[in-house]
């Protein structure tokens, strides 16, 4: 055997120990993961408390965009019908599509994360709960305000895919667009801020031994979807920002009378707008493959094939964005080219499908409600497929494009393949949360009144299509036929919902609330979630040997529950969790974990009110509420990056780990990475912008500042980044007086300031935002960069800080490492920049 | 780092070859023929380089060291495999658009 | 005052639903594509019936025939085998389509310039040297047989031009001309409407493609040349209410001296089968209507309600732009 | 009125576009607001305020109201006698 961190898996052996734990040490455990009681709940970080609210709160907001749903199929069941007036009826159908997606789609399937993950993976919680509270928090207060615009007649009316000049001042001069825009943006960053908290969960906290190829399918799921949205998300927080800039200051990214393009709006949304859909289905897909192995009593044939599935669908649904723009008249070999991607990724898809098939044909599957709507599910998606492969070819799109026909399409993929896995999820795992499972007689009646609602729905819509019915359109003529297929689709509309409330009744009969009661592994599944929990999810960490290790190992959880395995107790005396390795899980060290905390909240509470009061143009308050988040999300960055008194401890057997490292293999420079990869995205989609523009209005190019203006901007980037680093060899050398390494750190991270001063100067010297989109995308070089100097300014005052406090008292620290890294990149990206502003010149 | 780039290899050379062929045709959007050529070339270059890697991860597959290698070795020849399809498909474009 | 009523081809025959105009094409643009859809169609049911069909068996089949399904056999036969046949043939398929569709028009075909305005349409017939012709607006009449070049543009936000009868839509975006080909083999009226969402009353912006026989077309276009050129002024009512009311800050009929380019070309208002962008029948009662207040009938639309004006002053506004033919 | 035939007079009037001057009940589209509202149209003792409202001058009248009554506003509609007569019937459905 070979090993990834040195760790000797024979070690692995001495598991499960043969004596008992000592006494009183699981009262311990319990005392240190008690939850606070009363209003103090709301400080709660655990993931068992949030993962559950998380998800209640997602599927609130779905039964709120399906009466927008139900309202606009009342006003369509009929040709030319009064009840939603022409403005309303556009807000709802773009509040419908948004809230389903950003509010619903996206979120839920987070939710299902924090809610399973830790509990999948046998980890006590994920790596940075308080991270997960905030995420919650700020989606919540955030969505709750943003839907609660359409009582004030205030909601966006653009559609949910917001196409610019429509979405522009020009067009949309009131504040409904700005909502949209700063609602969503934000929302966005706390998708970004959970999906950290979900890779380096994947990656580091999965039970000893439970390599990549044991790893279960629903972390790969999150793996990938995570991924996906590092990537993926931040091209729509970029459009949203340029959109926003424009309409607030006038800068013309959009605009082609000033060099802009109203395209350049639809290569950065649907660049994340199609991977969002993979986004919403690979979970999903995960979940059904990981019920379908209990629903069936058997294991999951093309466990690989499917692993193989989402890696290849990560890839290749970024390569298939312009399938959304087939109508616009883009060159034919470009269109070509999205046709095959679009192709391609339907593969993937075929393969999950086939091997859910497989596993049931080799099991003998259950009659029960979760089997119906993972088969109800199976069939709705394929068929929302096959009209997927449909429109991926681009002269039948010419004529469906905008139509019913695509409202038929996108909702059975996304029925069949996110909400109906979704209710299967409800039905098969409410025995971890709830201590009475839902009832089985109401459930089929659910299923069979959605599945059937969704055919009468959305089959005739194909056909409404057919009939030349655009999309968007809030009435139609009579006389074209259009009325019965219509009728039929709100009839059906009824039905579905019909099935949902019954759902709502069956859980208001038999929900139950419970963390460690609960009515358990009522479909006998075969991972480590059905091990017996509290609050520090299972009491040990099991030695994982296989796929199913409840089915294999049959003592399994006896073991686990009387503390054989991993980390029975708290030997740091408190909350933790064991590090492991990325693709082997071999143990490295400890983490110390935080407990509740009212920061999170506060935090994202303020986040919010930053946003919103931004749309109703309070600048002050606005202002006020951002400082106050940031001085809370620093409160709360206070009390980590502590030191056990124990430098090493015994986590079972005799094992010692580590309980403080620094340096790569750390959380914490993980969770830093990946939002430089995030940040580094942003800079990327900037620089298609750029270029992008450069490509289709050259006549609007000027030529840009000269290379020698930069020089100052470049040096003292450089200078930025020598000081930063300075700093932390200075602390590897010193052991006492810790004021010298910090002092070049911060002086490293202010010089950020001058550097982007002087490439600001001379830059807006020559270019001017208004002007051109290139003056547009140039200072948006800077903005972003103005961005990270400001993050890089705050991180400097805190680490003074907690260097005047003792806090920095490593030769290594994690604190130093953090700033270092941060700091060099942003010198990094500052001077690319710089360059390519000035580099890009006159074609024109 | 180096497990992930031999698993994901593949993918990155299907990335390289849609963005690349992506931007040809975004810089020559009149001259198709040279476009053409281009993607045409790229598509053959990119099918050399997958060719190579899918040799070497399935030669590393059969190596037989231990489970975990074995199976990263078998998931990364796959995705060779279907990064090759999908190159494939996409130099089509290049041969009929 | 009691003149002949023309009774015009009604709504329905332009905007007919079924049988589905994606699937009735009347030229070979949409013809093709119609082909191809049933294609796919085929493709769909096909597939759509293995899938269902092996998943019957792995619910109910046999001991045998399951486990023979219950392997990975099935998955690469079913999920990438069968995926990759049948995508290739698709791709090719598609693909040399879209080349053949995209063929450049023949030289010297007719042109002719279609703008997407908030909500309505604005038409410019182009001579051989690319000049405008003649305007019209929301209506567009071409000769049978042959394929008419249509330059796409837009004068605010995105409208997307689709005319399912005789083509695929195409967008129509601010800062770019989008070229589209159509050809009609029967003479006939077909009704279209804008796809892409533009805000506001975007569900009640229509159009009409009238096809007509080369002669009969060649002939119209003549009568309304010959018509700009000599205008004689009606002296009527209706013309000076069209003066004094202010319709002449937005409205145009060549010819007069009423020349506002803001809102639909008049000149051969009285000729058209539909009224306020392909919505209402044209006739004197809905002309009124419209005039009066048309916010009541397309609402949001740019058009000012007219309720000051007293109905006689309608009526002959009516009157004068039923004249306009 | 013998063979007349409401819904098929409703039918006559969305085809013609009657709604684009009148507020016609079981008419959701236009709401057109030149000429007067025919809500309650049946309770009504005269046609425009002048004539007596009778199926005969009703039909006579929504077909070609110049010709009727000289001097009305109402245009003449494109619709045959037979349509007219379904009209009337409808507009008799009217009541308040």
């Amino acid at each position: 055997m070979t090993s990834e961190t040195g760790f000797d898996p024979e070690l692995y052996k001495r598991f499960p120990v043969r004596e008992d734990r000592p006494e009183g040490e699981l009262e311990e455990l319990e005392r240190l993961w008690e939850q606070p009681k009363g209003w103090a709940r709301l400080t709660i970080v655990n993931n068992n408390y949030v993962g559950l609210w998380y998800v209640a709160a997602a599927f609130l907001f779905f039964l709120l965009a399906g009466i927008l749903a139900l309202v606009m199929r009342v006003q369509l069941a009929l040709p030319l019908q009064g009840i939603l007036p022409q403005e309303t009826y556009n807000q709802f159908f773009t509040m419908h599509g948004t809230v389903m997606m950003f509010l619903f789609a996206v979120p839920m399937m987070e939710a299902l994360g924090v809610m399973l993950l830790p509990q999948m993976l046998a980890a006590r919680d994920l790596p940075f709960p308080r991270l997960s509270a905030y995420a919650f928090w700020a989606y919540f207060v955030g969505g709750i305000s943003f839907f609660a615009s359409l009582f004030v007649g205030l909601a966006p009316n653009g559609g949910w895919f917001m196409y610019p000049p429509l979405t522009g001042k020009a067009f949309s001069p009131g504040i409904n667009a700005d909502f949209w825009l700063l609602g969503i943006g934000f929302i966005e960053i706390s998708a970004i801020a959970g999906a950290i908290e979900i890779i380096v969960g994947v990656l580091r906290t999965r039970a000893p031994n439970m390599t990549l190829d044991k790893m279960p399918i629903f972390a790969w799921g999150m793996l990938v979807f995570a991924s996906m949205i590092i990537i993926a998300f931040p091209a729509v927080i970029m459009c949203t920002l340029f959109l926003e800039l424009e309409r607030a200051f006038n800068w013309p990214f959009f605009d082609p009378t000033r060099g802009g393009d109203p395209l350049l709006w639809q290569h950065l949304f649907w660049f994340f707008g199609h991977p969002e859909v993979y986004i919403i289905f690979l979970p999903a897909a995960a979940l059904v493959s990981m019920m379908i192995p209990a629903l069936a009593r058997t294991t999951l044939i093309g466990h690989d094939l499917i692993v193989l599935a989402f890696l290849a669908t990560a890839f290749i649904s970024f390569g298939v964005w312009s399938h959304h723009m087939f109508a616009t008249g883009m060159p034919r070999l470009s269109v070509g080219f999205f046709a095959a991607a679009s192709m391609a990724v339907s593969v993937p898809a075929g393969i999950q499908v086939f091997s859910w098939i497989a596993t049931f044909a080799s099991g003998k599957p259950r009659h029960n409600t979760p089997t119906l709507f993972v088969l109800g599910g199976l069939v709705i998606f394929v068929m929302g497929g096959l009209t997927g492969v449909m429109v991926a070819m681009v002269p039948f799109d010419w004529q469906v494009h905008d139509t019913y026909f695509i409202v038929a399409h996108l909702h059975y993929v996304l029925i069949g393949g996110a909400l109906f896995p979704v209710f299967a999820v409800f039905y098969y795992w409410i025995g971890m949360t709830s201590s009475r499972p839902l009832s089985e007689r109401l459930g089929k009646w659910t299923f069979w009144l959605m599945f059937v609602g969704v055919h009468v729905t959305f089959l005739p819509m194909h056909i409404t299509g057919f009939m030349g019915m655009p999309r968007r359109v809030y009435t139609y003529l009579p006389g074209g036929d259009l009325t019965f297929t219509n009728f039929l689709s709100t009839v059906g509309a009824f039905v579905l919902a019909a099935g949902v409330l019954l759902f709502l009744v069956d859980l208001a009969r038999n929900f139950r609330f419970t963390v460690n009661k609960g009515a358990g592994n009522t479909y006998g599944g075969g991972t480590l979630e059905w091990l017996p929990t509290g609050l520090y999810s299972a009491r040990s960490i099991p030695v994982v040997k296989s796929r199913y290790p409840l089915w294999d190992d049959p003592d399994i959880s006896r073991d686990v529950e009387e503390g054989r395995y991993f980390l029975p107790g708290a030997p740091t005396g408190n909350r933790e969790t064991l590090i492991t390795s990325p693709v082997r899980a071999e143990p490295q060290y400890v983490q110390i974990m935080p407990g509740p905390s009212v920061w999170p909240l506060f935090s994202a509470v303020g986040t919010a009110g930053f946003f919103l009061l931004l749309t109703i143009e309070a600048y002050i308050p606005s202002f006020a509420s951002g400082i106050l988040a940031v001085l809370c999300v620093l409160r709360w960055m206070w009390d980590t990056d502590r030191v056990a008194a124990a430098e090493e401890v015994d986590v079972g057997a005799g094992i010692m780990l580590p309980t403080y490292v620094t340096g790569r293999s750390t959380h914490g420079w993980w969770a830093m990475v990946i939002l430089l990869i995030v940040v580094f995205m942003l800079f990327l989609m900037t620089l298609f912008s750029y270029l992008y523009l450069f490509g289709v209005q050259p006549d609007f190019w000027q030529e840009p500042p000269a290379l020698s203006t930069g020089f100052v901007a470049l040096g003292l980037y450089g200078a930025a980044a020598g000081f930063a680093w300075l700093g932390r060899r200075l602390l590897a050398r010193e052991k006492s007086t810790l004021w010298s390494p910090s002092t070049a750190s911060i002086v490293g991270a202010l010089l950020l300031l001058p550097a982007l001063i002087a490439d600001y100067w001379s830059v807006s010297a020559v270019l001017d935002p208004v002007m051109s989109g290139q003056g547009a995308v140039a200072h948006a070089f800077l903005a972003n960069q103005m961005m990270l100097v400001l993050i890089a300014a705050l991180m400097a005052l805190y680490l003074g800080a907690r260097t005047a406090r003792n806090l920095v008292i490593r030769p290594r620290n994690n604190t130093v490492d953090l700033v270092t890294l941060f700091v060099v990149y942003t010198a990094v990206q500052g001077s690319a920049s710089a360059l390519i502003i000035r580099l890009v010149s006159g074609a024109g | 780092m180096r497990t992930w780039v031999f698993l994901l290899g593949g993918m990155v050379v299907w990335t390289v070859h849609f963005f690349g062929a992506y931007g040809i045709a975004s810089i020559f959007p009149e001259r198709v023929l040279i476009a053409k050529l281009l993607a045409g070339g790229l598509t053959l270059a990119c099918l050399a380089a997958l060719a190579w890697l899918a040799r070497r991860s399935w030669a590393a597959f059969n190596r037989k060291e231990d489970a975990v290698s074995d199976w990263i070795a078998l998931l990364a020849s796959l995705l060779n495999a279907v990064a090759l399809v999908a190159v494939f498909w996409q130099g089509f474009p290049a041969l009929l658009a | 005052m009691s003149r002949p009523i023309s009774t015009r081809s009604s709504l329905e025959s332009v905007f007919k639903g079924w049988p589905p105009p994606v699937l009735d094409p009347a030229g070979p643009y949409a013809g093709s594509i119609s082909v191809l859809s049933w294609v796919l169609f085929a493709m769909a049911v096909v597939v759509l019936g293995v899938v269902l069909a092996a998943l019957g068996v792995a619910l109910f089949g046999g001991q045998r025939l399951k486990s023979r399904l219950g392997g990975q056999a099935v998955i690469w036969l079913g999920g990438i085998a069968l995926p990759i046949v049948v995508l290739t043939a698709l791709l090719v398929y598609g693909l040399s389509l879209t080349r053949n569709l995209g063929t450049p028009a023949p030289p010297g075909a007719m042109r002719v310039q279609v703008t997407g305005e908030m909500w309505w349409w604005r038409v410019a017939y182009l001579d051989s040297s690319g000049k405008v012709a003649l305007w019209d607006a929301n209506e567009l009449h071409i000769p049978v047989g042959e394929t008419v070049v249509l330059e796409l543009r837009s004068a605010d936000v995105i409208h997307s031009f689709w005319v399912p009868r005789l083509s695929g839509k195409l967008d129509m975006i601010p800062g770019r001309v989008n070229l589209m080909k159509i050809k009609a083999d029967k003479p006939g009226s077909y009704g279209g409407q804008c796809a892409e969402y533009c805000g506001g009353p975007h569900a009640l912006m229509g159009f009409v493609v009238v096809a007509h026989e080369p002669a009969e077309f060649r002939r119209i276009m003549a009568d309304r040349q010959a018509a700009l050129a000599s205008k004689p002024p009606s002296g009527g009512r209706g013309e000076q209410l069209f003066a004094s009311a202010g319709c002449a800050a937005c409205h145009r009929i060549a010819g007069t001296p009423f020349n506002g380019m803001a809102g639909p070309d008049l000149t051969h208002v009285g000729t058209r089968r539909t009224l306020g962008a392909g919505i209402l029948p044209n006739n004197r009662g809905t002309l009124m209507g419209w005039i009066g207040n048309a916010q009541a009938i397309k609402p949001g639309n740019r058009m000012p309600p007219y309720s000051v004006l007293p109905a006689d002053d309608i009526r002959d506004l009516a009157l004068y732009l039923e004249q306009q033919r | 009125m013998p063979e007349a035939n409401a819904a098929r007079g409703r039918k006559v009037m969305a085809r013609v576009g009657c709604a684009s001057c009148h507020t016609i009940p079981g008419i959701a589209w236009p709401q057109g607001q030149v000429g007067p509202a025919l809500q309650g149209f049946a309770a009504g003792n005269l046609i425009s305020g002048q004539l007596p409202n009778r199926p005969d001058v009703l039909a006579a009248y929504v077909r070609n109201a110049p010709e009727v009554l000289p001097g009305t506003t109402m245009p003449a509609m494109p619709i045959s006698e037979r349509e007219a007569r379904d009209v009337a019937a409808y507009l008799y459905t009217l009541e308040p």
